[in-house]
């Protein structure tokens, strides 16, 4: 065979080429540890997706330190959560599914991307060192509606960041001069214990608890409100814990007009 | 018009065989290629991509953290 | 080999060696025309609306024009001009006719009746006076489905071409009888590689389509593996991208010498690439899921080294249609380091076309170079980064050469000159300047996160934030690019219609295609083994498919865990788009 | 004429990606063009080229070339 010296120069800087390229992909997987979303995930019936132990309830789970799981849906033309909040100085893994099409996971500007097949559980782990907020989007066509699936990943300053949901249960209408309660659950979805202040205010008045929750845990508040200081009419009340508020009215209602609601 | 197949009979001016023939001017070209591909590869990998922000790392390694 | 072995029939244009065959690359080449006029206008509608400069169409028929584009400008326009030039190099280069023409009717209309098929079945999904359904896209990914029509069209025209394969064999058989110790002419030995890896790859389209999704869309089985067939769809998926890009490559070395006034620099390495792309081209497909789950990383890899060597072909090819060139140009009296380069016809479409073809393609080397990275496919993977990635390829480098080329054989095939060589000339201009807007904004849109596929990409939540000027200055370039790429699509089919029209020319120049500087004579017999290189890529493509489909099955089963149908339409309602709807089905 | 018209066209065509892409290199050094700009440089940048290629060069060597049209 007949080569040219030039032609057998380029043949060598192209195997050159070709092997530095395979290097720098191999320099990218082993020095800044970028890692392929693979099998490790393993599969799933989409049909039961909703009662699979991690899909089952989606969202944000603190798994204890600063490493996060976050669990989502992806279907026809949505996610399930289709807002994630995760602190900054987190290492977050996502678990994707597809309840129906193939759809994707793409944190826009990032390079945090999967593709979402039904029957597999795509897994990625994630660092969020900066706080920012991050578009979500699916490229991949999923039906007519495909380019309205949206997301919106935040990531919030760590002193920001909890997973304190709060609940309650009062009365709508209580008789003047009655005793009455609001209570109030505080569940704590972190793996850290939680200690904060509760308050309760309604009309002029304020209560005010200090509480501590474990890990995982909750805390029951009840709070006994004087209907007499509150004197008839209607009353807005505000419970707050930290940032989050849950909020409602009581009706102070004259003996005559009605009869007992408390419970 | 003539096709551009009969022009090559008139345009030729003189034949060049295999043994007298170096492909200088196809040299440098290749090698101007040559060049803007590493340029640009290396542009792109460590630019554009390791600079895009957070990237998926294994759980294992992450103790190195991203550049 | 000098183009004097042809000496016989020195003069004669394809049409006066070979008439009947010459009617039937007619019919094939304006069949590709057809699909190139339809899903290039198609590719301009879905330009101005994704841009949103012109909104005409539903943002839900988006999705349906968008199958007819890929489907009749990847599959038809490219697969219908590649069987007329590879019947037009089998026989030119044997100097032989087909073995029987009836034969070759057969396949062609065989490909004719699979696209209608297709192109039917997709047009139902607009007009509601079709019963079908084919939002599928090219790619067809399951539990997405369409109706069984368009499977049975794409089996019947890869079957066509399987066929046509079959007539490229026959005649080198019957070519070998009468010549038992001649080296295989260049241009047939690079038709039959080609139809080789074109055999390997199809077999994971036809399994893919034949035993899952047609049963599958006709309701005989339930349930499908979305990951099986989209991993057996990428199997054919990244090789039938070079069996669009052969013919073009084919044109580079055998055509694009002779234009320029020279000689091929080497038959060898001609022969090796086209070894090299039998060898490579089918165990690569897992480098389009990169990002999929149920894939090991390390199959991943292996694919992205074996992606990686596929480019040593395309660089080689570089190296010698170059060299090719600037034979010619010195022959022509070009002299200095790049001096040279002013002497090359730059006047003759045929060879301007071909060469501003090959140009593009060397940058499309380059996205293609990122697109084979493995992690680095988290930055552009689905991004319309991919999308100026193929423009370039499929859409510059093959259809540009294809174009090109077609000023040259349409006069081979017809017997009647070109209407206008300047028209021609401007053609391959403007689609050269429209293509580097288009797709030079896509790459960087793609930077950026802009994703493929989408009819509105324009989100509630967020904006996109490009790295230099706006997503505004972005979506112009790409409207102005697609503007001028109809154009230039006009100009060409124009010139072709107006062709047709001219009376008959005696003043064609022969069918005759370039010689070599270095023959086959300097290659080892070695190369002509067509039987030891598809037996080492059959090989190499169970050791790259064989675990990974094994492991998809373990996981999900061959039939997938009762996943059905889906046609996503907006009217659905949301409680039953999460449901089957293979009922509704006709 | 230094270079034939039809490969005047295509230096031409082939100097469009590089007025493209010269705003987005210059870029990074922070210079930002503004499109008008871009196409100012642009309409320069041609007008240079055609005037290379009509200007009679030194010498005899447009005999030399004319061959190569």
């Amino acid at each position: 065979m007949n080569i040219h010296t030039y032609e057998k120069a380029w043949l060598v800087a192209a195997m050159v080429l070709i092997v530095g390229f395979i290097a720098t992909i191999t320099y990218g997987a082993v020095g800044p540890g970028i890692a392929m979303i693979d099998d490790d995930a393993g599969s799933i019936d989409p049909n039961e997706i909703s009662d699979h132990e991690r899909f089952g309830e989606t969202g944000v789970e603190h798994l204890g330190g600063n490493e996060y799981e976050v669990n989502v849906v992806a279907q026809a033309w949505a996610y399930s959560p289709s807002e994630i909040e995760v602190p900054a100085g987190s290492e977050v893994t996502f678990y994707v599914t597809s309840r129906d099409v193939t759809h994707s996971f793409t944190v826009v500007g990032t390079n945090v991307n999967t593709m979402v097949v039904p029957g597999q559980i795509s897994e990625m782990t994630v660092q969020f060192d900066e706080p920012g907020e991050y578009g979500i989007l699916c490229n991949e066509y999923c039906g007519e509606g495909h380019h309205t699936m949206e997301g919106l990943l935040t990531v919030v300053p760590e002193d920001e960041f909890d997973l304190t949901e709060l609940s309650t249960d009062a009365p709508r209408e209580v008789e003047v001069g009655n005793e009455t309660t609001i209570n109030a659950t505080v569940s704590n979805g972190m793996q850290d214990g939680l200690e904060t202040t509760a308050t309760l205010e309604i009309g002029e008045q304020q209560y005010e608890r200090d509480v501590t929750i474990d890990g995982e845990g909750s805390a029951e508040l009840t709070f006994d409100v004087d209907t007499d200081a509150l004197g008839e009419g209607e009353h807005d009340w505000t419970f707050t814990v930290d940032d989050h508020e849950e909020s409602g009215t009581l009706s102070v209602v004259s003996e005559t007009d009605g009869g007992d609601t408390n419970e | 018009m003539a096709s551009a197949t009969e022009q090559r009979e008139t345009d030729q001016v003189h034949e060049i065989g295999h043994e007298e023939y170096d492909p200088i001017g196809t040299a440098i070209l290749i090698g101007i290629y040559f060049l803007i591909l590493v340029l640009l590869w290396l542009f792109m990998y460590f630019v554009e991509f390791l600079g895009n922000g957070p990237t998926v790392v294994g759980a294992l390694l992450t103790v190195v953290g991203l550049a | 080999m000098e183009v004097t072995r042809m000496s016989s029939t020195a003069g004669q244009t394809y049409l006066d060696q070979f008439p009947a065959e010459a009617k039937v690359i007619k019919a094939a080449f304006w069949s590709s025309f057809m699909a190139l006029a339809i899903g290039g206008l198609l590719g301009l509608v879905q330009a101005l609306h994704r841009t949103d400069v012109l909104r005409f169409i539903d943002s839900a028929d988006y999705y349906t024009v968008l199958t007819a584009h890929g489907v009749l400008l990847a599959i038809t326009f490219t697969i219908f001009f590649l069987v007329g030039i590879f019947t037009w190099a089998v026989t030119t280069s044997l100097d032989r006719g087909v073995v029987d023409i009836r034969f070759t009717w057969a396949w062609y209309i065989m490909m004719v009746v699979g696209t209608i098929l297709v192109g039917v079945s997709i047009l139902g999904g607009v007009v509601d006076a079709i019963p079908t359904n084919a939002d599928v896209l090219f790619t067809f990914y399951a539990p997405l489905q369409a109706h069984p029509a368009f499977y049975v069209g794409l089996v019947l025209f890869v079957v066509g071409s399987w066929l046509a394969g079959a007539d490229w064999f026959r005649t080198w058989w019957a070519w070998r009888k009468e010549n038992p110790d001649e080296r295989i002419p260049l241009p047939t030995f690079m038709a039959l590689t080609t139809t080789l890896f074109w055999y390997l790859c199809t077999l994971g389209v036809a399994l893919s389509i034949l035993v899952f999704l047609l049963p599958w869309s006709l309701g005989i089985v339930d349930s499908v593996n979305p990951l099986l067939t989209r991993t057996l769809f990428w199997y054919f998926g990244h090789a039938v991208v070079y069996f669009w890009l052969m013919p073009a490559y084919m044109m580079w070395y055998i055509m694009l010498p002779k234009l320029s006034g020279g000689k091929l620099f080497s038959d060898p390495l001609a022969r090796v690439v086209f070894v090299l792309f039998l060898l490579l081209s089918t165990p690569v497909g897992i480098h389009h899921q990169y990002l999929d789950p149920g894939i090991a990383e390390g199959y991943k890899f292996i694919a992205m080294t074996n992606t990686m060597f596929l480019l040593l072909p395309s660089l080689l090819t570089a190296f010698t249609v170059v060299a090719s060139m600037e034979h010619g140009a010195r022959q022509r009296g070009g002299t200095g380091y790049l001096g040279w380069l002013k002497a090359l016809p730059w006047r003759d479409p045929v060879f301007t076309g071909m060469a501003l073809a090959g140009l593009m393609f060397a940058a499309a080397g380059f996205s293609g170079m990122i697109n084979a990275g493995m992690n680095i496919n988290y930055l552009v993977h689905n991004t319309w980064w991919v999308v100026g990635h193929f423009h370039l390829t499929v859409g510059t480098a093959v259809a540009l050469t294809f174009m090109a080329a077609a000023y040259w054989f349409i006069p081979q095939v017809t017997g009647k000159e070109l209407w206008s060589r300047r028209l021609a000339l401007g053609q391959v201009l403007v689609w050269f300047v429209g293509m580097t807007f288009m797709s030079n904004a896509m790459h960087r849109s793609g930077l950026f996160g802009m994703p493929r596929r989408t009819a509105e990409p324009q989100y509630q939540g967020f904006d996109f934030e490009p790295a230099v000027g706006t997503v505004g200055e972005i979506n112009a370039q790409v409207a102005l690019g697609a503007v001028l790429l109809t154009v230039a699509l006009a100009m060409f089919l124009l010139n072709m219609v107006m062709t047709s029209f001219n009376d008959d020319s005696d003043s064609l120049p022969a069918n005759t295609y370039a010689g070599t500087l270095s023959g086959p004579e300097d290659s080892p017999a070695v190369l002509d083994n067509l039987k030891l290189w598809t037996a080492i890529a059959v090989v190499l493509v169970i050791v790259g498919y064989t675990l990974p489909l094994a492991s998809i099955v373990d996981s999900g089963g061959l039939f997938g865990p009762d996943i059905g149908g889906f046609q996503l339409a907006i009217e659905t309602d949301p409680a039953l788009v999460l449901e089957s709807v293979r009922e509704v089905m006709p | 004429m230094r270079i034939s018209k039809g490969a005047l066209l295509v230096v031409i065509a082939v100097l469009v990606p590089f007025v493209v892409e010269f705003r987005t290199a210059l870029s990074w050094f922070g210079i930002e063009l503004s499109i008008l700009e871009s196409l100012v440089l642009g309409g320069m940048a041609v007008l240079a080229v055609v005037l290379w290629a009509v200007w009679p060069p030194n010498g005899n060597a447009e005999a030399e070339l004319s061959g190569s049209s």
